[in-house]
């Protein structure tokens, strides 16, 4: 079962793991994104995330149905965590399964490549001159 | 002819660029998403210098300055998304 | 603390990617190679992993080694399994943390490309016809 | 002038095939891998079939068939690896 979320608590990268397993499946490849303790070379204390939720979740869906259009038998999924942040945590887990690995890597390097494009969160960084919307 | 109202939602740095999360706005006539586009800079005159860079949704899918918005529907201003 | 491993038991990514977690990694890309209910188009219902173990565990220390000095700031960790796996179960995981993700992907991929060619472990297969070794 | 013996590992199908895991071999004189190869294709005639798939590794690396081997070393040999 794929799925495609957004949280408000922290990530579970095995549950994003099972969510793409199968049988059928010999490879898996997850990518985790964390709160980076700097950005363009200032200090992150913590990051806010905001998400248009509902539109998040159908965005994430389409670009699933995309890939796995041009991927076959591959099974993509991706949680997005919203709220405050502190270094170290989690922002985005996503997954991709596939037979063998080069269509793993691929669909969730192509998966994360889109989500940042085009599914609608935005993040606010606290740095040293306190805070802004980056983007 | 579309009478009636929408709800526009604004995110993260166009909210509080406008000072709002939501506002509705009357159709009259036939209305698209340039029409909106312009209703919204004329009321938040503080979202001008960042028009080029706002995207609007209609009812969650991407939309162009072209889509028809009619009422009932639910419009949202995009603001450069950084997920990840 | 990078950690590479054979295990007898189940393996566990979580700690995997606690091994290359740290506050200036934005990005960890994990692989998981698993046990496919199928192979070459036979069905296939366990797979029994062999390990030369000490060399094994050397030859993925100098395999890190060689990445990481090509892709700075890169942090690498591995785990395989040795015994009988049935299909589903992980024999693999990996996983390489960056500053930003692009090296994350390239050094999984890398690394997982690496142990496949020189890390010297075995799989006895088990298909209609009997156990065979696999390469 | 090595004298001496070393131990060699086999493993996986290699193993299987020789019907041994690991055997002693006496050195005498200068010793390389390719020497021991002969030696252990001499003893186990089954792994000739498979001679130009097999890797030597000493003591944890890989050797060419010219690294020389010494008392004491631990020699391997690796058939084709499957990991992953």
């Amino acid at each position: 079962m794929s799925r495609f979320e957004i949280w408000d608590r922290p990530l579970d990268p095995g549950a994003v793991i099972d969510a793409v397993s199968h049988p059928g499946a010999g490879a898996v490849d997850l990518f985790i994104g964390t709160v980076r303790d700097r950005n363009a070379g200032l200090a992150i204390s913590r990051l806010d995330y905001e998400a248009y939720a509902p539109m998040a979740v159908a965005e994430l869906k389409r670009i699933a149905a995309e890939l796995e259009g041009g991927l076959p038998n591959v099974r993509l999924a991706a949680i997005h965590r919203v709220g405050s942040l502190q270094v170290g945590e989690a922002a985005v887990v996503c997954a991709a399964s596939a037979p063998h690995r080069q269509e793993a890597f691929a669909a969730c390097r192509q998966m994360i490549d889109a989500l940042k494009a085009r599914v609608p969160i935005w993040k606010r960084e606290w740095g040293p001159e306190g805070p802004h919307w980056v983007g | 002819m579309s009478a009636g109202t929408v709800q526009l939602f604004l995110f993260a740095g166009a909210r509080e660029c406008a000072g709002v999360g939501m506002i509705v706005l009357e159709l009259s006539g036939d209305t698209t998403v340039a029409n909106l586009s312009e209703a919204l800079l004329h009321r938040f005159p503080a979202l001008s210098s960042a028009r080029n860079s706002l995207r609007f949704a209609v009812n969650g899918f991407y939309a162009t300055p072209e889509t028809p918005v009619r009422a009932g529907d639910e419009v949202a201003v995009i603001p450069p998304v950084a997920g990840g």
